[in-house]
């Protein structure tokens, strides 16, 4: 630790380490060579080589230029390429062993990744060889568990699709849990995406400018916007009709408000952000989500309250097969269903431009 | 008894307030936040003084239906205590950290900081509590999600890369976790914990499917060892450790990784079954594991330059320290991985809150050089690093001791690992006091420039949390005999 | 054995899709390649999961014409389970595209290589 | 009453340091120009009466407390107790610390007149002796590495003190083998607590270690016992540990003398008698093979520190090394574990502290008073500084081991303790018995070698060099030259810094000639500790 | 405290003297007064060494610890050495009155010379081994500050040298007594030695190498190879007066370092036979030959004679080693007349220093004309040391070589004289081309530098010539009625072999 911090800056040592830390690898830091020298002309490259000084930046300039340029040409066209392509080529025609190293390092990447891939499904198909066989009714899996879901899931819950009534009843607590991760989900996406006004400063404006990809947006799309005009109440009543049947037939929660999601989603599209706003912004997006999971959250404690301290919910389960069933799942449902119809709306809009 | 619905209260509770917080302002948001740890704190001291009082744990049905079907959440002395301190640690983790809370994040964004706040403490408690594997994977999603919001609050480009790197690990994780639990849903049937494990029980006795046996054990502890930070799997530990805002730091290295460990204790003992983890290698792999972490995360520690970086190294070096506790395959080795843990909690959170403390009259550089003479210009924070320090070195009095001999003693009960223990915790110790004493050094060295702009005076919460952070530091240190047995006691209720 | 691979032909392809996603999860450099194999490994166990809870020749576990018998109905929990796991993965990959976007927002690259370099220049400047 | 008194000498400086520190923090504000003087002037009262109360009661503990009295402060964990006890061994080392402190602090208070941060600097002093009294005090082994650790942390800042680059080195570098000594040793404190008899780690003259579980995994617990007395021997200077020692004479010279020729380096000592005999027993150690390295290694040490000492022309890093060989005479006749190493070692212990303070008092006198720090520098200071030099000459007399000074009552006692061991040793384990008398041979050895390099200074002091002209017929009876008279001007320091050279010297000659009640007293601890 | 007190007073008395000599502050510029104190304190050790000598008697002075006591005892060896001392120092102190003029800081140098004669007379009377190693540490530092009187760059360098190889030597010395306590306790001198060869079974490895420690520590004192490096260069440098002191007499404390050891508490018995002896005789051999034929190189005159002075004692040595009455009665007599011999020829030397500022022997061509008395007594005294028969060297050889054949140690009965004869010749060789030069420099000698020079009939003083006449006379005396003398060596011979 006596150690001076500007030898120990380029040590090979610090490199190594950084390198078992995963902060850099030979390529990297042979880049950061690169950028450093890319002004050198190819003439100089050979003896300025020589004054190269780490080893992992030895391996030749004229490589790193020419992935460099690809590299920039790829962000531009902002699409990511696999690394594998983008760098193989440019390599392969290499006359000299300049970027041996480099391309040893490539491939030994490639081969292990192979390696590690298949050494995991090898692991894993070694399990599954005595794993019960599918399709079996005799598996372990289906137990005593199952078969109380089923035989007496429907007095139970009043849940005509056993499914539902399972994770809405049996196993609520997972399920709510889930609807938190969507919405701490959609928090995380409101603090990275969300542009807001901080009094119109400059970095504002640039983020919103920056963000606003509206000129890509069809505008006044007339096919688009009749097709919308027929689809989106199809859409939005069936995906109504999936939540409120959740307890009778395939569906529920979050499909249906995945349905209702995609049918706003069209909406928007067709009709632009301004038409949008006048239906569903960010606040009326922010109470009903609230308001949903508040539902949600005290209608389920109460049921667990009760349930755990052998209580009568008091809560009538009505006729299996009506609507107007299976106590508190419809409810329970709907909620679900706004909260997830809001979310993947929001999501939609937030990574568009950045707000509602 | 009330007291037995405290654990769902205070999980719920959490959960609500977060809900709410999103229509709240920012200061709104805090003082829900406060509230929400300050009554988990309370009702998690009841719940453990309750459950050591009757000495038993008990199950709590969420819902109407018993174990194999419905929800279940378990209490206990070891649940109730790590609850209390988890919740404790957050307390003064969001106290301490508070200012720069409110300077590192946009103000609109207050509030979702404090939403991740919520749902991270009631994530952990969840973890902590919960008795059913899907229920533990849910809410590891929920706190990986919320660990990564509270990384990358700080909008910094470092931020980002930091928390992608997070996100990315911690899908690794899931992904392995995910794996495991359904391969075990496969072979049992069954997704709460005590059915499981008599299920498992049983596989065990007839023999059967041992080698998935093998590979779930594996792919979960493997699965959590990533998201906890274990030695090979740690090169996200010190980004996101190292650039989020104190509080989240102080939260994440404190809290989060411990929550998996947790987990993976409570899979061990009360799914896989702690004599067939230990009769299976894998206590051996994570002992190895856990002591290469303990070395190497002080080596990369010790060429470290920047100390926020140089304290999120330290955290690898302890994770490992706890994992070897776990792989010692003992009782005791558990109770002292258990108890360092709750030592690494405390010391850790200290540190980084102390650190920041320290930057801010330093001038915000990372370089550690930059704090020379910082100790004299927030007394409190120095002393507070000094005390963690000493702490995670292993100085008497503190909690770090307590949890060195704790590993020491468990260590002489298996012959193997012994020496190899001793030694590994003989030189961990030294390489900790190298870098951390010389960093200690530096905040008391003559400073050559003088002090940066104001603020001189630390604020009232600030030092409070730090005043409270050194007093549960000693508190550890110098009472853990009452820590150590609850700590078994619980143990022993696992089974 | 590997004949029990053949008779178990989704949980066979549910494991090597788990592999190739964890692999490209864990090694790829493009960011959006990540969160594919991110899906593709959510998928995997998803895959996995449904195969579980089928048994052949029996009903879907709604019930029909009132008949409640464990026989007659596949076991139901597998599909929660999934149905779960799809909002989660839903919701991780959300929050990894939007970190996604500000990253490509602020270094314009996908390459996580690229931009840990770009981070490590701004911290040194 | 007795009990409660126990733990006084260990927490009365801790406490009055906390006053002094706290007063000096809301204090520092106020301070003027004008009341300086006068704060000074209580600082010293203060500190100096604290000093000698603290004196006091520990030699009324020494004089009159009896034998088991012992006092449980609190339970740290398990069996792992905060114990005071007063036994023998602790009284001879409490006696020392106790008559040097006063002084030293005497001493000090001449030395740092001018410092600016006197506050710090007593207060650290203050605290050490604190904490050094509750090493003597303690009762068990949990105990002793509580306050050993706490030595640590109270003397880096007075290694810190001039705050220099060299200083941060050297207290770096400090702290590093400290903390990491204290690790290894922590293993020894577990074995202990582990395979002791008693269940708890109280010192027992004769060790604690219960035997028949020990012997089933002897060499186990003998290599742990090799790592404990490494991680003690960190602050006893053993040799592959010894470097932090010359680099820590940055500190002011009162530091240097007294923590780093007494109070650290002899507490290390004192941890490993106390590790040797009273926890991990003769019985068990002797004939190991651990003995043998344990021997061996501090006869490397001895030979490494006494040949460096002649090597280094730095007056205070010369008599560091010397330390560090003279630590190792102790270790040595530690390592013989019989009753006459014991009382050996424990004569060293005394005897050494008094001519090292003094010795290191001597340099610090030159220091303060002209700035010399170098050997080459001292060129007839001895006509100078007539009495400072005088003291220097006993106390390096008494380290060469002259007959007559202190020094030679414990080499003797050494060298004894040593054929006895290789007398008992070549009859019971072969050819290991011979590493005894070569622990003598090495033993004179280094005698030799602190004749080089404690003679060579006090010879420059008072026959300097005459540097003659070149060429000058020297014979001719006319060519003498006149010497420019180096008597004028008397240098010596003021009394403050005067008397505890003086008292140092008279103790070292009355040691010297009458050493009788003291090595009976030793031989008493000797024969009950092993 | 009991016994005869008288004995401390010959050791007290100069101590005190030089005490008072070195720190009273009246005494510079105050010769007479100086030179007063210190005739006070050489008489008062002479008369009261004469008068303790003639009385036995044993004093135990205090314990150091319980092992190690002070304690004084008086018998043949001791008298002989005492009284050989006191002489020898009342003498050369006599010369420095005036040769000291033409040094410095004459307090100091008088000081220490008396105080190194109390410590001698300590060391003569020492009742046992610790007492005698307290002594001999003692009169080891004492005496540095005699060698470096002159404080000369060499002077310094040698005084440390002489220091470091004394206490080399001393320590040496020390690990036997170390190792002889261990084992036998009391450490009380018995003619014939303490030690039985049963409290040694089992150990004998350890007493012969404890008993080789001692032979080879104590000889660094006497001279001795390997640890001889010290007394060429030491010797020199001293004024003339200390040199001859530390050669004549000094030295001889090495002598009777191994006396004491060997015959008094080893017993000749433990190491007759054994490689000890074998080594002891081989290295005195060396020593002899080898100080000889360094001396016959050295162009230098005191340091000629101090190789000498290495060469001579370890006849003396050698004479020890052999473990035979004869050849102990030999080295005995060759203590005195080495003494008187040495003294008066180092004398020699520094009156022909003071006188003439010579310090080579080429210079010294014609030295007859310039001090003929003072060269004759050199004659006379070189011709002793060479052994010419009526001189005194001739007895003590003739007894060495007596002693060497009949002691039948193998092949060193006869290498031994061979070797004595060798360095006999060899001492000729050099000390006699001063004699024939000084007084028969040849034809081509020119006188006329000397005239020039004034140096014609330069005798010195009477303080400077009568102690060098009185040796040299003592040398040849000796030599010519050996009679009592060697009786009274032959009856200490008698009680210790």
């Amino acid at each position: 630790m006596s150690r001076r911090k500007d030898n120990y800056e380029t040590s090979r040592w610090r490199q190594f380490m950084q390198w078992l830390a995963g902060e850099i690898d030979p390529l990297t830091a042979a880049k950061v060579g690169m950028i450093q020298e890319k002004a050198e002309t190819l003439p100089d490259e050979k003896m300025e080589r020589g004054k190269v000084s780490t080893l992992q930046a030895t391996p030749g300039n004229e490589s790193d230029e020419r992935e460099a340029h690809s590299a920039a040409a790829q962000a531009e066209k902002a699409a990511g390429q696999a690394k594998s392509a983008m760098a193989a080529e440019p390599w392969l025609n290499q006359p000299s062993g300049e970027s041996r190293g480099l391309r040893l390092y490539r491939r030994f990447y490639q081969v292990m990744s192979i390696l590690l891939c298949m050494g995991i499904i090898s692991v894993l198909l070694w399990t599954i060889a005595y794993l019960p066989i599918f399709g079996n009714a005799g598996n372990p899996d289906n137990n005593e568990v199952s078969a109380r879901y089923i035989e007496k899931g429907l007095d139970e819950t009043g849940a005509v699709n056993m499914v539902t009534g399972m994770i809405l009843d049996y196993r609520a607590f997972d399920t709510f849990g889930e609807s938190c991760v969507l919405f701490i989900a959609s928090c995380c996406v409101l603090v990275l995406l969300r542009i807001d006004n901080d009094g119109g400063s400059e970095s504002w404006k640039k983020r919103q400018t920056e963000a606003n990809d509206r000129i890509f947006e069809p505008k006044n799309d007339i096919i688009l916007q009749k097709c919308a005009c027929v689809l989106v109440p199809v859409i939005l009543v069936f995906g109504i009709y999936i939540i409120l049947n959740g307890h009778l037939s395939p569906g529920g929660g979050f499909s249906g408000g995945a349905v209702l999601g995609s049918g706003l989603i069209l909406y928007l599209n067709a009709f632009g952000f301004q038409k949008a706003e006048r239906i569903f912004n960010g606040k009326i997006y922010q109470r009903i989500t609230v308001s949903a999971l508040t539902f949600y959250c005290l209608a389920k404690s109460y049921s667990f309250f009760t349930g755990a301290n052998h209580l009568n919910s008091g809560i009538p389960l009505g006729t299996p097969g009506n609507i107007l069933s299976s106590g508190l799942i419809l409810p329970l449902n709907i909620c679900v269903g706004l909260v997830v119809a809001c979310t993947m709306y929001a999501f939609y809009t937030l990574f568009r431009k950045g707000g509602m | 008894m009330l007291v037995q619905n405290f654990p769902f209260f205070s999980i719920v509770l959490a959960m609500f307030s977060g809900i709410l917080s999103s229509v709240l302002n920012g200061k709104q948001a805090r003082n829900v936040s406060l509230g929400v740890i300050g009554s988990t704190i309370i009702m998690s001291a009841a719940v453990f003084f309750w459950c050591l009082g009757n000495g038993e744990s008990y199950t709590y049905m969420m819902g109407h239906f018993p174990a194999p079907w419905g929800n279940e959440i378990r209490a206990g002395v070891l649940e109730g205590l790590t609850a209390l301190l988890f919740s404790v640690i957050m307390l003064l983790s969001v106290l301490g950290g508070m200012r720069h809370t409110f300077e590192d994040v946009e103000p609109s964004k207050v509030n979702l900081f404090f939403i991740m706040i919520d749902l991270m403490l009631s994530s952990l408690l969840a973890l902590i509590y919960t008795n059913d594997l899907f229920t533990a994977y849910v809410f590891v999603e929920i706190n990986t999600i919320a660990g990564c919001g509270l990384i990358m609050i700080r909008q910094k480009g470092r931020s980002f890369s930091a928390a992608i790197r997070y996100m990315i690990m911690s899908q690794l994780g899931s992904g392995l976790f995910l794996i495991g639990l359904t391969l075990l849903y496969d072979v049992t049937g069954h997704l709460l914990m005590s059915p499981a494990k008599e299920t498992v029980a049983s596989i065990e006795a007839a023999g059967r499917y041992e080698i998935p046996m093998l590979v779930i054990l594996a792919v979960i502890s493997v699965g959590l060892a990533i998201k906890s930070g274990l030695y090979p799997f740690h090169s996200w530990i010190p980004y996101t450790y190292g650039y989020a805002t104190p509080t989240a730091s102080a939260i994440l290295s404190g809290l989060v990784s411990k929550g998996y460990i947790f987990l993976l204790m409570k899979i061990f003992y009360r799914v896989l079954g702690q004599e067939n983890v230990i009769a299976s290698r894998m206590v051996n792999v994570l002992f190895l594991f856990g002591l290469a972490g303990m070395i190497m995360g002080s080596v990369h520690a010790i060429l470290e330059e920047d100390t926020r970086r140089m304290i999120a190294y330290s955290s690898v070096a302890q994770i490992g320290y706890i994992y070897m506790g776990i792989g010692l395959g003992t009782e005791s080795g558990m109770v002292a991985a258990v108890f360092h843990m709750f030592t690494h909690s405390a010391t850790k959170a200290l540190l980084f809150i102390s650190a920041v403390g320290l930057y801010e009259v330093s001038g915000e550089k990372k370089d550690f050089r930059s704090l020379r003479g910082a100790g004299y210009r927030n007394r409190l924070a120095g002393v507070g690093f000094t005390v963690g320090a000493l702490s995670m070195v292993g100085f008497p009095m503190l909690s770090g001791f307590i949890s060195k001999l704790l590993f020491a003693t468990s260590a002489l009960q298996s012959p193997h690992k012994m020496m190899l223990t001793l030694i590994g915790l003989a030189v961990s110790t030294v390489l900790n006091a190298i870098y951390f004493l010389r960093l200690v050094i530096t905040l008391y060295g003559r400073a050559e420039q003088v002090a940066v702009k104001g603020k001189q005076r630390c604020s009232f919460v600030f030092g409070g949390a730090i005043v409270c952070f050194i007093l549960l530091n000693l508190f550890l240190g110098l009472m853990s005999q009452p820590v150590v047995r609850a700590i078994t006691e619980g143990l022993e209720m696992f089974d | 054995m590997a004949s029990h691979l053949l008779y178990n032909i989704e949980e066979t392809v549910a494991m090597i899709l788990f592999g190739i996603g964890f692999t490209m999860l864990l090694l790829h450099r493009n960011l959006i390649r990540k969160i594919m194999g991110m899906n593709i490994m959510d998928t995997a166990v998803y895959l996995f999961l449904a195969a579980k809870g089928y048994i052949k020749g029996r009903m879907v576990p709604i019930v029909t014409d009132g008949i409640l018998d464990a026989s007659a109905y596949m076991n139901p929990v597998p599909s929660g389970l999934v149905l779960t796991g799809i909002v989660v993965s839903v919701s991780t990959t959300a929050l990894m595209l939007a970190l996604t976007i500000r990253l490509y927002e602020r270094y314009h690259s996908l390459d996580l290589d690229q931009i840990l370099i770009q981070v490590k220049k701004e911290e040194g400047s | 009453m007795n009990q409660i008194l126990l733990c006084v000498p260990a927490l009365l400086p801790l406490a009055g340091v906390m006053a002094l520190l706290i007063s000096g923090i809301f204090g520092s504000r106020r301070e003027t120009d004008s009341g300086k003087d006068l704060m000074e002037k209580y600082l010293f009262w203060y500190v100096a009466a604290l000093t000698l109360a603290n004196s006091l009661v520990l030699w009324r503990l020494i004089l009159w407390s009896g034998e088991g009295e012992s006092l449980v402060l609190f339970r740290l964990y398990g069996e792992l107790k905060v114990m005071f006890c007063l036994d023998k061994m602790g009284k001879v080392f409490a006696g020392v610390i106790s008559v040097l402190w006063p002084l030293a602090v005497l001493y000090s208070f001449e030395y740092m007149k001018g410092e600016k941060r006197k506050y710090t600097f007593f207060s650290y002093y203050l605290m050490t002796y604190g904490v050094t009294a509750g090493i003597a005090l303690s009762g068990n082994l949990m105990t002793l590495y509580l306050f050993y650790e706490l030595l640590t942390l109270a003397t880096f800042p007075l290694v810190l003190f001039p705050m220099t680059k060299d200083a941060l080195k050297a207290s770096r570098r400090y702290l590093y083998y400290s903390i990491g000594g204290a690790a290894f040793a922590f293993l020894g404190l577990v074995f202990v607590l582990t395979f002791s008899i008693t269940g708890n780690t109280a010192f027992l003259p004769g060790g604690i270690l219960d035997l028949g579980r020990a012997n089933s995994r002897r060499n186990t617990l003998l290599f742990i016992y090799l790592l404990a007395f490494f991680g003690f021997g960190v602050k006893a200077v053993v040799f592959p540990c010894h470097r932090w020692l010359p680099l820590a004479t940055v500190a002011p010279t009162p530091v240097t003398a007294l923590l780093h020729a007494v109070a650290v380096v002899k507490s290390g000592a004192f941890a490993i008698l106390r590790l040797t005999y009273f926890s991990f027993g003769t019985e068990f150690l002797l004939g190991s093979w651990a003995q043998w390295t344990v021997m061996a290694a501090s006869m490397v040490t001895i030979l490494y520190g006494s040949t460096m000492a002649v090597r280094e022309a730095h007056w205070k890093r010369r008599l560091a090394y010397s330390t560090i060989s003279n630590l190792s005479y102790i270790l040595l006749a530690a390592s013989m574990m019989s009753s006459l190493g014991l009382a050996a070692s424990l004569c060293h212990m005394v005897v050494h502290a008094f001519m090292k303070i003094c010795s290191f008092f001597c340099a610090g006198a030159v220091m303060h008073q002209t700035g010399k720090t170098y050997i080459y520098e001292l060129d007839g200071l001895g006509r100078k500084m007539p009495i400072t030099f005088g003291c220097l000459t006993v106390a390096s007399l008494s380290l060469i081991g002259i007959p007559m000074f202190a020094g030679f009552i414990s080499k003797w006692n050494i060298a004894g303790a040593a054929f006895a061991c290789g007398m008992e040793g070549l009859e019971r384990f072969g050819s290991w018995g011979l590493l005894p008398f070569g622990a003598v041979a090495v033993l004179l050895y280094s005698a030799l070698m602190t004749a080089v390099y404690m003679l060579t200074v006090v010879i420059r002091g008072y026959f300097p060099q005459i540097s003659r002209q070149a060429g000058g017929d020297l014979s001719r009876p006319g060519a003498r030259q006149n010497t420019p008279d180096i008597r004028q001007g008397n240098l010596d320091p003021g009394w403050r810094m005067l008397l505890p050279l003086v008292i140092f010297a008279a103790v070292i000659i009355g040691v010297g000639l009458h050493s009788q009640p003291l090595t009976e007293f030793l031989m008493v601890i000797g024969g009950e500790g092993a | 405290m009991k016994g005869n007190m008288i004995l401390l007073l010959p050791v007290v008395l100069p101590v005190l003297m030089g005490a008072i000599a070195l720190g009273g502050k009246g005494f510079r510029g105050n010769r007479p007064l100086l030179l007063g104190v210190v005739f006070t304190g050489l008489a008062g050790g002479l008369l009261s060494t004469l008068l303790a000598v003639t009385g036995e008697a044993k004093l135990r002075l205090w314990q150091l610890t319980e092992s190690v006591e002070i304690g004084f005892q008086l018998d043949g060896v001791g008298r002989f050495f005492a009284v050989l001392t006191v002489v020898v120092w009342f003498l050369a102190g006599l010369y420095s009155v005036t040769y000291m003029t033409h040094e410095e800081d004459e307090s100091r140098f008088f000081g220490f010379y008396l105080i190194v004669l109390g410590v001698l007379i300590g060391l003569d009377f020492s009742g046992n081994l610790i007492t005698f190693y307290v002594f001999y540490e003692m009169m080891t530092l004492t005496s540095l500050p005699l060698v470096l009187h002159e404080r000369s760059k060499e002077a310094v360098s040698a005084g440390l040298k002489y220091l470091f190889y004394s206490v080399a030597g001393a320590f040496l010395a020390l690990f036997g007594i170390f190792f002889f306590t261990a084992v036998l306790g009391d450490l009380t001198f018995v003619p014939g030695g303490v030690a039985e060869a049963a409290s040694f079974r089992g150990k004998e490895g350890v007493l012969l190498t404890a008993v080789f420690c001692m032979v080879v520590g104590f000889g660094a004192k006497a001279g001795m190879f390997p640890l001889h490096g010290w007394l060429p260069t030491a010797h020199p440098v001293a004024p003339a007066p200390a040199s001859a002191v530390l050669s004549g007499v000094i030295t001889k404390s090495g002598v009777l370092a191994l006396i004491r050891v060997v015959f008094f508490i080893v017993g000749p018995e433990q190491i007759r036979g054994t490689w000890v002896q074998q080594a002891w005789i081989f290295l005195s051999l060396l020593t002899v030959f080898m100080g000889s034929m360094l001396a016959y190189k050295e162009p230098v005159m005191k340091k000629r004679l101090a190789y000498s002075t290495v060469s001579q004692v370890s006849y003396i040595l050698f004479g020890l080693s052999l473990l035979e009455p004869t050849a102990f009665v030999g080295a005995l007599s060759h203590v005195v007349f080495h003494s008187l011999v040495k003294n008066a020829l180092f004398l020699t030397a520094g009156a022909v220093i003071f006188q003439t500022g010579w310090r080579k022997v080429e210079q010294m061509r014609g030295l007859g004309r310039v001090m003929p008395v003072t060269l004759g007594c050199y004659t006379a005294a070189s011709l002793s040391l060479v052994g010419i028969p009526p001189a005194s060297g001739f007895i003590s050889k003739w007894y060495l070589a007596q002693g060497a054949l009949s002691s039948g140690c193998g092949a060193w009965t006869w290498i031994g004289p061979v070797i004595l004869l060798t360095s006999a010749l060899l001492t000729a060789g050099y000390l006699l081309p001063l004699t024939i030069n000084g007084f028969f420099p040849g034809g081509d000698f020119d006188g006329r530098e000397l005239e020039e020079r004034k140096l014609l009939g330069k005798e010195p003083s009477w303080q400077m010539l009568l102690p060098v006449l009185l040796l040299s006379a003592g040398a040849v005396i000796f030599g010519c009625f050996p009679g009592p003398l060697l009786r009274m060596l032959s009856e200490i011979a008698e009680t210790v072999l």
